[in-house]
């Protein structure tokens, strides 16, 4: 017998620290699967954000520096143009990515910096106790929309993919989901994709992961997967956005 | 009174930790085999990690964050609350459940052990505190805890107190919101809280029919009441 | 000796200029120099001034509060500067533009009809010029031909061919006081 | 001898960067600093470095951080509002270690004050600027010779003590231009630095540039060690001028420009036979206390001279520890003090003095 | 012929392999593991097919799969 399916090379083995059931595990180790495929791991040097994953540096098994919240792509901006050849990747959440760090991300994006960002989306802050996000939810209810978000005063869930496919310089922006097995694939194949680009040289691109969070949300893991099929894919419609392949077509 | 899974909510600073604290300590007393879970993942200061090591003492099993991660503000929630609420061994399930309706919603993701095993969920009301100080916030109050929880609370403790400037009329004044919430709700009272220090000046006005939970207060550093 | 100077001016009229090359100028004989321009909100409010040393000692405060060589280009560069000139100094001023008579009496005023001569040798862009040809020739602090090679260094390309108009109007100045 | 050339404050903040073999600036326009991002995003590419207009100065900080972690001579430059944002980027790199370079062109405060220059940073300069217990080292040139020579300094600092380094100037240095000799230095190389986080190449063990102390001892431990390092920099890197100091009865304390204003101030007041001296930080920190409480010991008067109202005479009152006076003269609406009233200050102290006996 | 493998150390006990294996095999153990809760176990491994959805859908890569 083979082994089809095992522990990848990328990913540390101590076991992380997220609630049970937390998807960030899953996405952890999507990208270290990628890492490993193409056999980058060397070269790479990850940019842990300030949020649930400000730790990942204890996980992924390559260099790894930690930003201030929100600056991860500037971060990577540093790394990247220091060390063109190296593998930069930012693994960033909804609060840092999207409100804190709007700036950077959209500016990384614009000058096509050829680093990858994981953006993981969970429509709420975990780190801090379940406040609201940018993404969260229109009538969702965080400690800081305790009576559901109301998008008169709050606005509504900005939509990193499609805002920032409105620029001309990114390479490749996909978003994908990790609530079932079918889609966990496409989440890899869609992570591997952005890596490869960046390995190609090819500039700036960002996989956005949609999440789960059972402990904030008040569910069980389980609970919490189908919630976020029901209620954030329609929010947030999956699908590739950007991509140089087509554009070329 | 005789669940194996307590539930201590209420209102910040409400008293809820100290409660549980003593709770557990009243239980492990009796022989029980004690878990205390801290599920306070809104609020880092007081919180009853911090004790974790006296409560060992006492045999009582804490759990909360991942070791390590004490210090973190990250909520992680260690997959040991698992163990407490399922192994057979822990005959006294305490949950201590942190800041308002928000810091209950997390006891949600446990749903199904409480479905099946039973629960009594007790809130703590001070009616000296904001957002317990008459009936319609204090009823407001408990609606949200259940919709957050989606649990039922069963039970009110009582802790009237205006910290040392607490005196038995004022322990008597707050007795009133206390019995016309419990009246209205048709959740009864099983007990009254009150710190070791006060107890003395306040026993003798306490209606005979409260059982009187005395608690040594354990997070409040002393210098805080100098 | 030591040269503390201001040149003032409107912006356009090429202050910023005469005064680095005066700078310049000092910098290859091997003299100490410096040069701090005026900024902030009057630059863009259409006066310019700066502060130029040229000493044998090493230079302390490039910001100079009393000036023992005003060049003033306009009206409002004469009256804001004029008071701070030492005792003994030489104030320039542009008599084409400027139509009131300084009133100090302590110290040399030359008056320097700078537009109505670079109007003469067919360009206006060289009347911060035909001052300087007079401040060189009154104060001997650089060489005309220093200069002439400062502006040979800077003039390059396109401007190579305004040097001769730059040197004739140099002169033109040097003869106008000499 | 090299070839002396005329050049701006700000362009020699560049030039001498590079010459320090720094090869990354990030920046953010703001006046009265713009020349520096501006010549460095002409000669970044003819040294095959790397220029970026940053979208933000939070962001340009972030960069620095990125790229000096990356092991890189790395720098950013601002003025006075720019380096406010900048101090988170600042606290996590002196937390994480991670040398570089930051100059503050600074003008008048507070908020957005004007584009007029001024000496107003100093507190946030020398005592952290950010949050928690961290120091940069603090150089304040007074040329702008000394702008290319100390860019070199500040550069071979960083990576010595693997910490950032600031250049504080104010806009008139950064305005004004002087000749200037521009040297290639002779032992210019930049040091191994095992801990940058150049990729796990060759079995090379886990690199991670971090400032996040869960546990309280692990906290308290790199602060220990920060603290240490601060102590060994005070101990070797205090810098300072002295002119005249031995038989002065006052002492100008005074940096930048303003000690360039007392300079001559001093040289007039001299020559009335007023016995003054100067004494011009370098180092803003480490604060040059020890020889200031020397020269106090030995009776002398100070004045500290700023365009401020008075930061850095808290440092000169904390070293001279009650011994003897210390004066202050400033100008604090971003304007500089007139060589002219320096002296009169001068003079003014001497009066008294006289009266006093 | 397919097999899994649990790491039931590595395992936090949250039960999304449960929920997502096809054959429902995979189960809560009744027994509990060194930390003290019931990890996830398969029963009857003869009828894994090796799909791997366990695998896939876990946070902490407990589980191994073989063909």
């Amino acid at each position: 017998m083979k082994q089809v399916f095992g522990y990848p090379e990328s990913l540390q083995t101590r076991p992380n620290h997220y609630c049970p059931g937390c998807t960030h595990g899953i996405i952890h180790r999507l990208v270290a699967e990628a890492i490993d495929e193409l056999q980058v791991r060397e070269k790479a040097i990850a940019v842990a954000p300030v949020g649930c994953a400000v730790l990942a540096y204890n996980y992924f098994n390559c260099d790894a520096q930690q930003a201030a919240h929100g600056r991860a792509p500037a971060v990577a901006t540093g790394i990247k143009r220091a060390l063109p050849d190296r593998i930069v990747f930012t693994y960033q959440g909804d609060g840092d990515l999207a409100s804190i760090g709007m700036a950077e991300i959209v500016h990384a994006a614009n000058r096509g910096e050829n680093i990858t960002v994981i953006f993981v989306n969970n429509a709420i802050y975990g780190m801090t106790g379940g406040q609201m996000a940018p993404t969260t939810l229109p009538g969702q209810k965080t400690t800081t929309s305790p009576y559901g978000r109301d998008t008169a005063t709050t606005g509504y869930p900005i939509q990193v993919c499609e805002m920032l496919s409105t620029l001309k310089a990114p390479a490749f922006i996909a978003r994908v989901s990790v609530h079932d097995p079918k889609n966990v694939l496409k989440a890899k194949e869609a992570i591997k994709k952005a890596f490869e680009y960046q390995v190609n040289g090819k500039g700036f691109t960002l996989v956005e992961v949609l999440s789960t969070c059972p402990t904030n949300w008040g569910m069980t893991p389980v609970e919490a997967l189908k919630w976020l099929e029901n209620n954030m894919i329609p929010a947030f419609p999956l699908g590739t956005f950007r991509s140089l392949e087509e554009v070329s077509k | 009174m005789e669940q194996r899974i307590t539930i201590i909510g209420g209102a910040y600073g409400s008293g809820k930790t100290e409660f549980s604290m003593a709770y557990a300590f009243h239980e492990a007393k009796k022989g029980y085999q004690v878990g205390l879970i801290d599920l306070d993942i809104v609020n880092p200061y007081f919180r009853s990690r911090d004790q974790a090591e006296e409560l060992a003492g006492h045999g009582i099993t804490v759990v909360s964050t991942e070791p390590g991660l004490e210090n973190a503000d990250i909520p992680a929630l260690s997959p040991r609350i698992y163990g407490l609420l399922q192994d057979p061994f822990y005959q006294r399930v305490v949950f201590d459940v942190g800041g308002d309706p928000v810091g209950a919603r997390a006891l949600g993701r446990f749903n199904p052990y409480f479905a099946t095993a039973g629960y009594q969920y007790w809130i703590l009301v001070n009616p000296y505190r904001p957002g317990t100080r008459n009936v319609q916030e204090a009823t407001e109050l408990i609606a949200k805890l259940q919709t957050a929880s989606r649990l039922r609370i069963t039970g009110i403790v009582g802790n009237i107190n205006l910290g040392r400037e607490t005196t038995p009329e004022i322990w008597l004044e707050g007795l009133v919101l206390l019995e016309t919430l419990s009246d209205t709700l048709k959740i009864p009272i099983v007990y009254q809280m009150v710190a070791s220090k006060y107890a003395a000046m306040l026993r003798p006005v306490i209606p005979e029919k409260y059982a009187v939970f005395e608690v040594d207060l354990r997070m409040r550093p002393a210098w805080l009441d100098m | 000796m030591t040269l503390e100077a201001i040149f003032a001016g409107f912006g356009g009229q090429g202050v910023m200029l005469i005064g680095q090359l005066l700078a310049y100028a000092g910098m290859y004989e091997g003299k100490q120099v410096s040069w701090f321009p005026s900024y902030g909100p009057e630059m863009r409010g259409g006066t310019a001034n700066c502060s130029v040393v040229v000493s044998d000692e090493p230079v302390g405060s490039p910001v100079i509060s009393e000036p023992n060589l005003l060049v003033a280009m306009n009206r409002p560069s004469l009256e804001k500067f004029e008071p701070m000139v030492k005792s003994g100094g030489m104030l320039f001023y542009n008599s084409s533009l400027i139509h009131i008579t300084p009133k100090r009496t302590d110290i040399e005023v030359i008056p320097i009809p700078a537009n109505d001569i670079a109007a003469e040798l067919g360009n206006a862009k060289v009347a911060n010029m035909v001052v300087m040809g007079a401040i060189l020739k009154k104060t001997g602090i650089v060489d005309l031909e220093t200069v002439i090679s400062v502006l040979k260094k800077t003039m390059t390309g396109n401007k190579a061919k305004l040097i001769a108009l730059n040197q004739q109007a140099l002169e033109k100045g040097m003869e106008l006081v000499g | 001898m090299a070839e002396r050339i005329m050049m701006k404050g700000n362009e020699a903040f560049a030039e001498g960067a590079i010459k320090a073999g720094c090869h990354f600036f990030f920046g953010y326009p703001i006046t009265p600093q713009n020349e520096i991002p501006e010549y460095m995003s002409r000669r970044m590419p003819e040294v095959g470095g790397t220029f970026i207009q940053a979208e933000s100065e939070v962001s340009a900080i972030n960069m620095v951080y990125g790229a000096g972690g990356a092991g890189a001579r790395a720098m950013t430059s601002s003025s006075s509002p720019g380096v406010s944002l900048k101090q988170e980027g600042i606290s996590y790199i002196a937390a994480a270690e991670v040398p570089c370079v930051i100059v503050n062109v600074a003008r008048g405060g507070p908020g957005l004050g004007g584009l007029t220059p001024s000496q107003a940073d100093y507190f946030q300069a020398v005592k952290g600027g950010g949050h928690g217990d961290y120091h940069m080292v603090v150089f304040a040139p007074a040329s702008v010779q000394e702008i290319i020579d100390l860019m070199y300094e500040a550069f071979v600092t960083a990576d010595k003590y693997r910490t950032p380094v600031m250049v504080l100037a104010d806009g008139l240095l950064g305005q004004m231009m002087e000749p200037v000799v521009l040297r290639d230095w002779e032992d210019l190389q930049i040091p191994e630095k095992p801990w940058a986080t150049t990729g796990m190449v060759s079995g090379k063990p886990q690199s991670v540039i971090n400032s996040l102390g869960l546990a309280p001892e692990e906290l308290e431990n790199l602060n220990l060690r920060l603290q240490k390092k601060y102590r060994t920099i005070e101990e070797n890197g205090v810098r300072y001028e002295e002119d005249g100091v031995e038989d002065a009865e006052l002492i100008i304390v005074a940096y930048g420009t303003s000690a360039r204003v007392s300079k001559s101030a001093i040289a007039k007041a001299r020559a009335e036979g007023k016995k003054v001296g100067l004494f011009r930080p370098i180092t803003l920190w480490p604060f040059p206390s020890k020889r200031l409480a020397e020269l106090a010991e030995a009776g002398k008067r100070f004045m500290a001279v700023e365009m401020s109202a008075g930061q850095m005479i808290e440092d000169v009152k904390l070293a001279v520890n009650g011994k003897t006076e210390v004066e202050f003269y400033g100008r604090y609406n971003g304007a500089i003090p007139s060589v002219t009233e320096v002296y009169q200050a001068i003079i003014k102290s001497f009066d008294n003095r006289e009266v006093q006996k | 012929m397919a097999k899994v493998t649990f790491n039931e150390e590595r395992c936090k006990g949250c039960e999304i392999c449960v929920s997502v294996c096809p054959k429902q095999i995979i189960h809560m153990a009744d027994r509990f593991n060194s930390k003290g809760y019931r990890p996830a176990e398969v029963i009857e491994q003869d009828k894994c097919i090796g799909c791997a959805f366990c695998a896939r859908m876990c946070p902490d890569v407990v589980i191994e799969v073989y063909k």
